[in-house]
């Protein structure tokens, strides 16, 4: 029989409001084995921690039964805690009082019930529990960052920075991400790629880290410490390693219809191409969708006008295998498709844009050179029309239910920027709140409608109507309390952003979690924002949740410290809760060793000794504690009921079940 | 294949021609139109009201008269189209509206939508196919500029019609091209044609039908079809200077070549 | 009184995020003293007599591009047709009388027309 | 039947430690409420759950029994919930076979931000079982105390 001790937790009065503690501790104060039974305003405080050490001490505890908060909160400091006045931290047992219990019922008799038999469920548990040593396993020291936009630059670079080796796999031909696309930066208007591309150039050049463009992983095995993934690099047709990016093989393809998606469409390139100038690596890369060559075998001009000789038609996809300690999530967003808003004749006149085509368009190396001109007829625009919260902010039914947040300043950007450069043009923006907490963020906005005249509107846009070479907006002006009827050049819509194709699929291998809108969760939404709940996994930039430029940069290099400090052990503590068979009980089936996902179960022979002095030699399952993460599926698996979990037995189950039920 | 036909009060009076070429074509098409022996005016607008439940039965009716049959239920109407469709959705969606309509009618079986409501393009695009359709042209409307015109009832709410995409329908563009004319897409297609207003306020609707009409001169259109009686009266009578305008079905005849015969 | 709109509407005006798009794509705002964005507003603060006795509640044509195009399905349209319902079902509230019928009528206007008029004017 | 109001369901519900328990953990977070005879008890998976828990649980006198595990395709062990969802359809053959109540017995996906569908699963599965009445067949009446 163990000596227990209960401890009961106010949590202020996040339970003691709804569960009489003291009634708690005095009736669990009865239940078998237990010696010592308390309550404490803060059990999680220094003061309650050194109360359980010297109970510990003073009652010679065995097993401590700690009533509070979610295990998820305090388990670790509750063991920690035990750990140091000498009791085995896997003594320690939670009963979920606060989320489970007080938080959820208002009516005190009732908490107090519940959380009574939450308590005895646990001392019930404790009896069974069994000291339990973790293991450890080595640190593969490289890190692996997903997504080469500016998020996993500044992570590569961080973590490069503290000599740890890095590679990015990025899906693109060149590494940038969506800043390439960017024109100027809020609020300082700085150029996006003069800050961007020599951040590029330093990755390339870095020796501890390693670009994979072009490139996707294609699986994932493996746990913290120790991830095994395979990179799938795509064809692209040229050498890498032969190609100087002179360009020349771009400008004598004779495919010249291929949209730019570079400039999203709005210009056309080559077959063979290099992003654009600046790309890293600068390396050419053949569409094999519209390469001549590739589809029928007839061309061969880029190969021919090669000097260097890098075009390779036989190039096949290479799978590659490397090793990880970490794994850095940065796969970024891409704006919404616009088909379900044709209210706004998106995909009716080419004069109605998203922001980033927009972006495209003022941006010196876009399809216009930098001069804002309409893509119908190349005229310069005098009345644009900006339309905000296009696809944010709805019911789940109509689009995506939050704001993507970085809208609304870079709409002020674009409109500041037209009334500067065009200083004759009318701009409309339509807003429902204009939203800019950030540092100078307001002062921004407020520069564009003082200093700049831009009109800001209240309201929304309700119909858009090409006609005449006109855009026709009808539009409520809310303050106003009229419908406005402009005869606009332009529209612009702010479409809402939501995370990459790309990051789905990526979830699932990596069991990171996802939430609804397919945005990574973080293991804790305040305290542990970079980290996913899958131990070994980061993430960085927008895949997490919307986005601007400096939060992601921050986020990324939060990530990477993190990255760094999982890197710097040379040895990960095991989950000590790992599979445990009983060799006597075990009749070879290899049950457990077809469920198990992580091959941590082999079998063996071995020698038993039988009756009489004879010895038979039996075949035994075995499981490698540092590779078993301990989820029981073999528990159930197994016919004989060799089988068990540590710290999840099924001895401690049952008896927690016939605690709730008795 | 054969459907069970709701024409509406409208198509029996000052609508006639939508009815006649539509069943016309029908037959042209290899398609049967049952007319149900004992329908009743579906009261063109659609009950809005939580709270109102005798408005909703004549279309409860119907739709039990057609799933009786097991066919499902036609309308050319797009006012018939709306409320009965919507009304079969209420029916499948809203328990307590299930209740008292059964109530209401004494149903030992409560009816709870399983009656499929389709208009009449629906029967084209999805049981006939565009394809098919070409096919049977005889008489091809070439080099005619047709403008489609939507209103409202047919696409909105689209989350209950289902019938196409309410910002930029292709239903009747494709159906023109099927015939062999040349579509011509316009965005005010969807916008309403001041509808039953006209009766208090013709200038109000006038207003609307011009903003069309100018849309869709502008855009190239040299005339315009629809589907539904009450926006050809608005499209016909109010507009200053209009196009002209027909129902979609006198097209499909005169391009399976049963338009004559029919009257 | 409110609750009599809630209940025949069926409508949760705290749904609203006040964008307006709803009043950006009425077609009969002209005619309208109040506008669907202000329809969904008056009704969540109570404002429903000055409602009933507005100008132009009986222009809404149902048309429902203000449900369609509401980012937060709201559907404005239903409030309306509830505030216009409190007002016809009051004696004496019909908007539309059979004996004016004769002479709004012409030769080609459809049956239709008047069927939806008596359904949205009438008790 | 009509519903006994001095009936107190006894709920047992399994939770796997990523998904649905922590989606349990963020109802109490939102002050979400649900009923009080829900008793969480936390599995490292929902592959964890042996089949003889849940015939443990009702042999005790459990009213009630629910399983909630991560989405399928979400399993923090990448294939945990597959396994649980097979055996929980053999375990309901047999529970049917036994004959007691299907509905007693229930698996959902709840993921670890759905607080919200936590709350409202436990509400109805709850309302389930104060319908069905007091589990009689398999309670192994040497267990109770009346």
């Amino acid at each position: 029989m163990q000596r227990v001790g209960v401890f009961v937790c106010w949590c202020g009065s996040n339970i003691a409001a709804t569960v009489d503690v003291e009634k708690v501790a005095e009736v669990l104060a009865k239940e078998p084995g237990v010696v010592f039974s308390t309550n404490y305003q803060y059990m999680c405080s220094q003061a309650g921690q050194e109360m359980i050490q010297e109970s510990i001490r003073k009652y010679n505890l065995t097993g401590v039964v700690i009533c509070s908060c979610s295990p998820r909160m305090h388990e670790n400091t509750f063991r920690k805690t035990c750990e140091k006045a000498g009791l085995n931290p896997y003594m320690v047992e939670i009963a979920n009082i606060r989320e489970q219990c007080s938080w959820i019922h208002k009516d005190k008799d009732t908490a107090t019930e519940k959380a009574i038999i939450l308590g005895r469920a646990a001392i019930a548990k404790v009896h069974l529990n069994a000291p339990l040593t973790a293991g450890t396993s080595p640190v593969k020291k490289r890190a692996l960052v997903i997504g080469g936009g500016i998020a996993g630059i500044q992570t590569a670079l961080d973590i490069a920075d503290a000599g740890f080796d890095v590679d990015i796999v990025e899906k693109e031909p060149t590494i940038g991400g969506k800043m390439t696309q960017i024109d100027k930066t809020f609020p300082t208007l700085d150029c996006a790629a003069c800050i961007l591309t020599p951040k590029m150039v330093d990755a390339a050049q870095n020796e501890r880290i390693h670009i994979y463009s072009y490139s996707e992983v294609s699986s994932v095995r493996g746990f913290v410490g120790n991830f095994k993934v395979t990179i799938k690099k795509k064809a692209r047709f040229v050498d890498e390693t032969k190609c100087t990016g002179c360009g020349l093989c771009t400008e004598k393809c004779p495919q010249k219809k291929v949209p730019n998606l570079f400039n999203l469409g709005l210009d056309n390139r080559r077959a063979i191409y290099i992003p654009f100038a600046q790309a890293v690596p600068k390396v050419a890369t053949i569409d094999a969708d519209y390469c001549t060559m590739l589809k029928s075998g007839k061309c061969g001009v880029c190969s021919k006008v090669c000097t260097a000789g890098a075009i390779d038609y036989q190039q096949k996809d290479a799978f590659i295998e490397q090793e990880y300690g970490a794994i850095v999530v940065a796969t970024g967003f891409n704006p919404i498709k616009l088909d379900k808003y044709d209210e706004f004749a998106y995909s009716q006149s080419p004069d109605v844009v998203t922001s980033l085509e927009f972006e495209r368009l003022m941006n010196a190396a876009g399809p216009t050179g930098g001069t804002l001109l309409r893509p119908s007829d190349g005229q310069h625009p005098h009345t644009i029309v900006f339309v905000q919260c296009v696809g944010s902010r709805c019911d789940d039914s109509k689009g995506k239910p939050y704001c993507s947040k970085i809208c609304c300043m870079y709409t002020a950007k674009h409109a500041m920027l037209c009334r500067e450069k065009y200083p004759d043009t009318d701009v409309y923006v339509f807003y429902i709140d204009v939203r800019t907490p950030g540092k100078n963020f307001d002062e921004f906005y407020r520069r564009a409608v003082e200093e700049y005249g831009v009109h800001y509107v209240k309201g929304m846009v309700g119909k858009v109507v090409p006609e005449n070479g006109k855009l026709k907006v009808q539009a409520s002006d809310l303050i106003g309390n009229q419908q406005l009827h402009i005869d606009a050049d332009m529209v612009v819509l702010a479409a809402a952003i939501e995370p990459d194709k790309s990051a789905r699929p990526l979830a699932t291998m990596l069991t990171a979690s996802m939430d609804t809108n397919d945005f990574f969760t973080e293991a804790h939404p305040k305290l542990r924002p970079v980290e996913s709940p899958t131990a070994g996994i980061f993430l960085s930039g927008a895949c997490q949740g919307p986005k601007d430029i400096p939060e992601t940069v921050a986020q990324a290099s939060a990530a990477a410290a993190k990255v760094i400090g999982l890197l710097n052990k040379d040895h990960l503590i095991c989950n000590p809760c790992t599979a445990t068979p009983d060799e006597m009980m075990c009749n070879g089936c290899s049950s457990c060793e077809k469920v198990c996902p992580y091959g941590a179960i082999t079998y063996i022979d071995k020698e038993f000794r039988g009756p009489n002095r004879t010895t038979l030699i039996r075949r035994v399952a075995q499981v490698n504690p540092a590779v078993c993460q301990g989820c029981g599926a073999c528990t159930v698996a197994c016919p004989s009921g060799a089988m068990d979990l540590k710290g999840f037995s099924n001895k401690q189950i049952m008896a927690e079940v016939d605690a709730i039920c008795r | 294949m054969t459907y069970s036909y709701f024409p509406g009060c409208t198509l029996k009076t000052k609508g006639k021609d939508l009815d006649i070429w539509g069943r016309a074509s029908a037959e042209a098409l290899g398609f049967t139109l049952e007319e149900l022996p004992d329908w009743q005016c579906c009261g063109a607008v659609y009950p809005m009201a939580r709270d109102e439940i005798a408005t909703k039965l004549s279309s409860v009716r119907a739709l039990m008269a057609a799933g009786e049959k097991g066919q499902a239920l036609v309308t050319l109407c797009s006012a018939c189209h709306h409320v009965i469709k919507r009304v079969n959705n209420d029916l499948r969606t809203d328990e307590a509206i299930r209740d008292k309509v059964a109530r209401y009618l004494k149903l030992e079986t409560p009816y709870a939508g399983e009656t499929d409501v389709l208009h009449y393009l629906e029967v084209l695009r999805d049981k006939i196919g565009f394809d098919k359709l070409k096919e049977k042209v005889v008489n091809p409307l070439t080099g005619r500029k047709i403008g489609a015109y939507y209103g409202c009832m047919l696409l909105r709410p689209a989350q209950e019609m289902g019938f196409d995409d309410p910002e930029n329908p292709t239903i009747l563009e494709d159906f023109i091209r099927a015939i062999g004319a040349e579509p011509v897409i316009y965005a005010r297609r969807n916008e309403c044609c001041g509808g039953y207003c006209t009766i208090k306020d013709k200038g109000f609707a006038t207003k609307q039908v011009d903003a069309i009409m100018d849309n869709a001169k502008a855009c190239g259109a040299e005339e315009l079809i629809t589907a539904c009686p009450l926006c050809l009266y608005n499209l016909k009578e109010n507009a200053t200077e209009g196009l002209p305008v027909a129902y979609f079905t006198e097209l499909l005849a005169e391009a399976l070549g049963v338009k004559e015969a029919a009257k | 009184m409110i609750d009599t709109i809630k209940r025949i509407s069926g409508v949760n005006p705290r749904k609203c995020m006040k964008c307006g798009k709803c009043t950006a794509s009425c077609p009969a705002f002209d005619r309208m003293q109040f506008h669907p964005h202000q329809f969904v507003d008056m009704v969540e603060n109570g404002r429903i007599d000055e409602l009933m006795n507005s100008e132009g509640i009986d222009f809404c044509l149902s048309c429902f591009a203000c449900v369609e195009r509401c980012p937060r399905n709201v559907e404005p349209a239903k409030v309306i047709e509830a505030v216009r319902l409190a007002v016809i079902r009051q004696q004496g509230g019909a908007h539309l009388t059979p004996d004016e019928i004769p002479a709004l009528l012409d030769d080609e206007l459809p049956q239709q027309a008047i069927t939806a008029a008596f359904r949205k004017y009438r008790k | 039947m009509p519903v006994n109001e001095e009936f107190k369901p006894t709920i047992v519900a399994f939770c796997c430690n990523w998904c649905s328990y922590a989606g349990a953990d963020l109802s109490g977070t939102n002050r979400l409420q649900y009923p009080a005879n829900v008793k969480i008890i936390r599995i490292p998976c929902s592959c964890r759950l042996n089949p003889m828990f849940i015939l443990r649980a009702f042999q005790r006198g459990a009213d009630g029994v629910i399983l909630c595990g991560c989405h399928p395709g979400d399993c923090h062990y990448t294939t945990g919930n597959y396994y649980a969802r097979r055996r929980m359809t053999l375990l309901f053959s047999m529970l049917d076979f036994l004959g007691i109540e299907r509905e007693r017995t229930r698996v959902e996906w709840v993921s670890a931000a759905e607080g919200a569908k936590f709350a409202a699963t436990m509400n109805e599965f709850s309302a389930t079982i104060h319908k069905l009445g007091p589990n009689r067949r398999l309670e192994d009446l040497r267990c109770r105390k009346d």
